[in-house]
């Protein structure tokens, strides 16, 4: 349980007694942690422990068993046009005939209702955000001929032009190149300075040390939620990965 | 004129209906299993259609050899049919492959252009050969009372030649339904089972189509393969129980279709035979699908209520445990477990029957029973989640409730030695 | 502020073009001078009947003051027929429209654009008003088949003629003289054909076909005169489908065809000429394994469709005659 | 005495003379010369045929998108039998006796299918997100079902009509001109919904888990989506049959689909292209009919048009046509991208 409540002003998330279950099989179990504001989360655990399930719970995209969960303080209604979400790239059709712009500026939605038009400064904000992730060569290109990493670009690009608070990512770093994963780190931590908070879920353990800040640590359970000295252990990891969890840890120390 | 069971069987009018169309409806429900564990379901309807220009064409080439309603005409347009829908069938796949169109788009796309190509053809005899087109209607929607026995050997040799082909190549399809790439690693040739796949659903289409109609035939091709994959295990019992089930809704559909005209004598009250075997299948497929025990939609929804209600419980209890004073007014637990004034009223009336609460001043506060019930389930939920992350691949309990104390109480010593910090 | 991908001034270039090269298209000469021609335009008026049973009494009528054409000819089947492409013009064109009327043409846009026609007549429900207790109702619904019957049929002649007279009031006259010759020699006929089946011995003259066509038939033709005034005269014909053919049938059906066969031992079955036989082959296949062989008859009877496409029958009568005869000589082999 | 009746003036043009008639004809109508009560039955079905293009634009390209086009089949198979069983059923209640068959009342005709649209989607997402049934075999088992029903209610109530081909293969030579009422009707509906809808359409097709996270609720889309293709099949119910309007909604998407690549041009395309195929048919016909006497199904040369144009599209496109890319392999020149 996080032992130390970090700062007293009200939490970015906080989640009370969240379980899930998917028809009668347990998928998440009695979920209790707080993170406080501008913190990069990583949500770390093995395949199966119910990383994305605990994300699309939390926007109540998936339907729990019991859980209360505050965003800011207030529910999730209150604050929607407050929080972006990235979903990951495999659930998305990507022979769909739009182009990077039209993607980029569905993060506008929200605040457009249905008469209002995309106007010319709404492009110009869009472009700034795709020259911010380096992606504004692309601008009309079709998103088919993207690669991995630009897609996930773009999909960076809408979140940034939504300027949420908070931000939930499902595996930005799947499948990406390393260029374009510094590059992201490097709007993430941009974002961080902004006082904004970020949920990644993130499954390679070597880069979690540098990335993140805080750790939510899961396997169907909690592990631990709390700053990365105290919860990225190497107790924690074996308990979460079985026995692999300890060779995977040694090998991460050689690196540090 | 009563209709005893027997009679099905033997009384000549009623023996080629029923015989027809048991023989068609198990082969039907063999290629359905293959069609519907290839996830490509609705390749039924599309091929039921497809195959109208093929029975268009069959007419204008054939109307000067046979007479109208001849038994090699009903040959010559299965023929042709049977072309154009694996012609159909083919089309679809060629979409699919070379220009990556979504495979329901080309499938509907060859489905109403085929049709479409049909009807012209059709229009086109309606006025030269206007009795061939008669016939032509009939074939469509099926007319499965008028079938003779020139038919049961149809269907009867259509499920001796699906039912062996079935039986020889039953690991070649079993690999091809289950990985493709595996079986290309061991050098079968795909190419050649695909091709009897294809052989396979289009003739059970055509064939039956006749009996049953055009859109029925779809709905046979679907209705047992997905009775049986409520219930079957494996492969060969899928196999099993939709020739079971297709059988039975193909003897059924005749039996209704027969005997119940018979209790209102008076009125001229008819039920096709062929939609009555669809309905039977379809009514076998729902309640299996619902009632079904292990995974039906009742049992889920029932176990997910039950689990749902004791969590509820369990939280209210641990919520008053750890007010101060153990005492929390209605508003509070409504507002810590969001959920609405009805619920949390029922809630708190199970509690105070089972006297874990009392009313004290307003509000609802623990008794010593309850507080002793609270520290238990503080205790069953801890250990619940260790024991789901520690014993990861121990499966052998699904749900907190049906923990037994031993496990517990061995639980409890594995995480006093491990981890030697007992919480409260 | 581009729209619909492409900016204002390219779309309304595109438009400006294409209406340009319409209007060009129109001033171009009319070219089908030619075929116009083909058709003579007379004086003559031009009359529409949807069946051949029709067409054929009203051309004796009109004879060549007229011009009369048909809608459904040949072998197609007028209860479910629908419109083709040209018909639109051929209802439109026609001065006026002689149809059947009690439900048989019961096609959606036939029915619609008889309605819609300005001058169109039902004969069946005019003699249903005239003669209601003459057309027969078969499970609630009327019997449409009135033309089997040359007494009944002959009552048509009255309201055609007063329609041509209406329209062409010098070749009333003529047409009078037409209708009075054309009358007599129907009933000349129907009494011909009367004595002729009432000669086959009663226990024969039982009809089996295969949908519903031949009430009136028997009624005046095969029925015995105390049968006919107490109403029994239904058991002498039976049919496995209802009114309109290929409607869904049930096994129910075809065990009630069978028993009737047995019931009155019934030797032999018609088939129809625009009518599929499956339903006739089974019932034929069926009595035959239960020890009673029903088989069928060599020649076929024209129920809706005057004459088929290798045996065209030239008028009513004849059509008539032939069911006749070729009733008489199966029954009496 | 000729009453004054006036003929066809399509009546004996060949392919091109009847572009040239239309011409003069259009010039007419514009000039206000020639009102809308005369319209020829030609006119009117390329009117009709042109209000279904434009309607089942916006329409076809979501379903083939949202990869609903095998529920829009489904759809057109129940709601043939909500038609006729409204038919049947209702007629008696409402007095109107369906054999003098007035214009079927549109009122019926919209209300019964809206139920069965709506019954239809409601069961096939019960099957799919419930009962957790593969999506096609859900599709399969709802639609052939209620079909089954549909066609053992309708011989229950009439043993004499049987299901007319005519509801599924349509006739549009029986057309009318207030049949143009309902496609006007049905055009201006889809219109009006696409046009404001357009940006939650394209997130919701595009990417459901983002839409429902910026709370627009995708399950509602679907219902509309569904209703309007209803409603369009209604309108498309006496012109070209339930059945074909599935070629209105896959064709011109398709089609599109191999020229452009930008979604607002593929919309504008989905309606370009089958307005040529409508022209075309219409005077194809026209031209069988004069030229050689045949009257043909002109709903079934609609279709051989669309399908023999998207035969066309796939050998010449010029992103992937299987000619160009011939000509690209063995003539050294640079096909335009």
């Amino acid at each position: 349980m996080a032992k130390v409540m970090a700062q007293l002003e009200t939490p970015a998330l906080s989640v009370h007694h969240l379980s899930v279950y998917y028809d009668d099989t347990p998928v998440l179990w009695d979920i209790n942690f707080e993170v406080p504001v501008g913190n990069i989360v990583g949500i770390i655990g093995p395949n199966g422990a119910g990383k994305s399930t605990l994300i699309k719970s939390i926007l109540q995209m998936t339907d729990c068993l019991s859980g209360k969960i505050s965003f800011l303080g207030t529910t999730l209604k209150r604050k929607r046009k407050k929080i972006a979400y990235v979903p990951q790239r495999s659930t998305v059709d990507w022979d769909f005939p739009i182009s990077v712009l039209e993607v980029v500026l569905m993060g506008l939605y929200p605040q457009k209702n249905f008469f209002s038009w995309i106007g010319d400064q709404d492009k110009k904000k869009a472009y700034q955000v795709l020259e911010s992730v380096g992606m504004r060569s692309f601008a009309d290109r079709q998103i088919s001929q993207l690669s991995g990493g630009q897609q996930q670009r773009v999909f960076l690009a809408r979140a940034l032009l939504q300027d949420a608070d908070i931000y939930f990512m499902d595996e930005p770093f799947a499948g990406v190149d390393i260029a374009t994963e510094h590059s992201l780190m490097l709007t993430i931590k941009g974002l961080k300075e902004k006082k904004k908070t970020l949920f990644i879920v993130h499954h390679d353990l070597n880069t979690v040390r540098s990335y993140f800040d805080w750790v939510v640590l899961l396997n169907k359970g909690l592990i631990g939620c709390g700053p990365i000295e105290e919860v990225f252990t190497e107790e924690n990891i074996t308990r979460a990965y079985g026995k692999e969890g300890k060779t995977l840890f040694d090998v991460n120390k050689l690196f540090k | 004129m009563s209709f005893d069971l027997i009679s099905f069987f033997t009384d000549p009018v009623l023996r080629a209906p029923t015989l027809g169309s048991i023989f068609m409806c198990i082969s039907s429900s063999l290629v359905g299993v293959l069609v519907f564990l290839r996830k490509r379901s609705l390749l039924g309807e599309a091929l039921s259609h497809t195959s109208y220009p093929g029975v268009a064409l069959a007419v204008s080439t054939f109307a000067a050899f046979f007479s109208p309603s001849s038994d090699g005409f009903v040959f010559a347009i299965l023929f042709f049919a049977f072309l154009s829908s694996v012609l159909g069938l083919l089309c679809i796949d060629f979409l699919k492959k070379r220009f990556r169109v979504y495979d329901d788009a080309a499938l509907t796309f060859v489905l109403s252009s085929f049709f479409g190509i049909g009807v012209l053809l059709a229009s086109r005899l309606q006025t030269t050969h206007a009795v061939w087109y008669k016939q032509v209607q009939t074939f469509l929607y099926g007319q499965a009372a008028t079938m003779r026995d020139v038919h049961i050997f149809i269907y009867l040799a259509l499920f001796i030649f699906i039912l062996l082909a079935v039986l020889i190549l039953y690991k070649n399809i079993q690999m091809l339904i289950f990985d493709q790439n595996y079986m290309r690693s061991l050098g079968v040739q795909v190419r050649y089972t695909e091709m009897l796949f294809v052989f396979l659903t289009c003739l059970a289409v055509v064939v039956g189509i006749r009996s049953v109609g055009v859109v029925m035939m779809a709905g046979m091709l679907i209705a047992p393969a997905l009775t049986a994959r409520c219930i079957a295990k494996s492969l060969k019992q899928m196999f099993l129980f939709a020739a079971l089930f297709g059988g039975v809704s193909g003897f059924l559909g005749n039996y209704l279709s027969v005997s119940v005209p018979e209790l209102f004598p008076g009125t001229r009250f008819v039920l096709p035979t062929g939609p009555m075997i669809l309905i039977i299948a379809s009514v076998l497929c729902f309640a299996f699908l619902i009632f079904s025990p292990p995974n039906g939609l009742l049992w889920k929804k029932l176990s997910r209520k039950k689990i749902k209600s004791k969590i509820l419980l369990d939280e209210t209890l641990k919520f008053i445990y750890s007010r101060p004073g153990k005492l929390a007014s209605i508003f509070q637990i409504k507002e810590e477990l969001s959920i609405s004034f009805l619920r949390a009223y029922f809630i708190l009336w199970i509690l105070f029957t089972k006297r874990f609460l009392m009313l004290k001043n307003g509000s609802c506060c623990l008794t010593k029973r309850g507080s002793k019930k609270a520290i238990d389930i503080f205790k069953c939920h801890r250990l619940w989640g260790l024991y789901l992350i520690d014993f990861e691949n121990d499966c052998r309990y699904s749900s907190l409730y049906d923990l037994t104390p031993e496990l517990l109480k061995d639980l409890q010593e594995f995480e006093h030695v491990k981890y030697n910090h007992g919480e409260k | 502020m581009v729209f619909l991908g492409m900016n204002m001034f390219q779309i309304v270039k595109n438009l400006l073009l294409s209406v340009l090269i319409f209007i060009t298209l129109g001033c171009s000469r009319e070219s089908r001078a030619d075929r116009e021609r083909s058709e003579s335009s007379t004086k003559k008026i031009t009359v529409l009947s949807t069946i051949a049973m029709i067409d054929d009494i009203v051309a004796r009528i009109g004879k060549d003051r007229i011009n009369s054409n048909c809608l459904i000819s040949g072998e197609i089947d007028p209860h479910s027929y629908e419109l083709v492409k040209g018909d639109d013009e051929k209802i439109s064109s026609a001065d006026v429209v002689f149809f059947n009327g009690l439900n048989l043409e019961h096609g959606a846009s036939l029915c619609y654009k008889l309605q819609k026609h300005k001058r169109s007549i039902a004969l069946g429900d005019y003699i249903y008003e005239k003669y209601p207790d003459y057309i027969l109702k078969t499970d609630n619904s009327l019997d449409p088949h009135i033309w089997m019957d040359i007494s009944l049929w002959v009552n048509i002649i009255d309201p055609i003629t007063q329609q041509l007279s209406q329209i062409d009031p010098e070749g009333s006259a003529f047409y009078q003289t037409n209708a009075a010759e054309l009358k007599k020699t129907m009933l000349v006929a129907h009494d011909r054909v009367f004595n002729h089946l009432q000669a086959v011995s009663e226990s024969k003259r039982y009809l089996v076909t295969s949908h519903d066509a031949f009430g009136y038939f028997t009624r005046s033709y095969l029925a015995t005169e105390e049968e006919r005034l107490k109403g029994t005269w239904k058991k002498r014909f039976a049919a496995p489908e209802g009114l309109a053919p290929d409607g869904q049938l049930s096994v129910k059906d075809i065990q009630n065809i069978i028993d009737h066969l047995l019931k009155y031992n019934i030797s032999v079955v018609f088939a129809e000429s625009n009518v599929s036989q499956d339903s006739l082959k089974k019932i034929v296949s069926s009595s035959k394994e239960k020890k009673h062989n029903v088989n069928f008859s060599s020649k076929v009877l024209y129920g809706d469709a005057m004459g088929s496409y290798n045996d065209p029958v030239n008028s009513y009568l004849e059509m008539i005659e032939k069911n006749a005869s070729s009733l008489i000589n199966e029954w009496q082999k | 005495m000729m009453l004054g009746l006036h003929l066809n003036p399509y009546k004996n043009c060949d392919f091109f003379e009847f572009f040239s008639v239309l011409s003069t004809r259009v010039l007419g109508l514009i000039t206000g010369q020639i009102g809308l009560a005369d319209l020829v039955s030609d006119e009117i079905q390329l009117l009709v045929l042109l209000g279904l293009c434009f309607s089942s634009a916006f329409l076809g390209v979501f379903l083939v998108l949202k990869r609903m086009t095998m529920m829009a089949n489904a759809i057109c198979h129940t709601i043939l039998l909500g038609i006729v069983l409204a038919v049947l059923v209702l007629s008696p209640f409402f007095n109107f006796q369906a054999s003098s068959n007035s214009i079927l009342s549109m009122k019926i005709l919209l209300m019964s299918s809206l139920c069965t649209a709506l019954l239809t989607t409601f069961l096939m997402e019960f099957f799919k997100q419930t009962v957790k049934v593969q999506e096609d075999a859900s599709i399969g088992i709802v639609f052939t079902f209620l079909f089954a029903v549909g066609v053992v209610l309708v011989t229950l109530f009439t043993k004499n009509i049987h299901i007319g081909t005519e509801a599924i293969m349509g006739n549009i030579d029986a057309l009318d001109v207030d049949d143009l009422q309902i496609v006007l009707f049905v055009s201006l509906m889809n219109f009006s919904f696409f046009t404001v809808f357009y940006k939650r359409f394209t997130s919701v097709t595009f990417d459901p888990l983002f839409s429902s996270s910026i709370g627009i609720s995708v399950s509602f889309y679907n219902y509309m989506i569904m209703v309007l293709t209803s409603a369009t099949c209604i309108a498309a119910f006496r012109a070209v049959g339930v059945l074909l309007v599935l070629m209105f909604f896959v064709a011109p998407p398709l089609m599109s689909r191999m020229l452009t690549n930008n979604l607002r041009s593929i919309i504008c395309l989905s309606f370009i292209l089958p307005a040529i195929g409508s022209f075309i048919t219409i005077s194809l016909s026209r031209h069988f009919l004069t030229v050689y006497q045949v009257p043909i199904s002109t709903s079934g040369l609609l279709v051989t048009v669309f399908f023999v144009m998207y035969l066309l599209l796939l050998l010449l496109s010029p992103k992937n046509g299987l000619f160009t890319n011939f000509l690209a392999k063995s003539l050294p020149i640079k096909v335009i991208d």
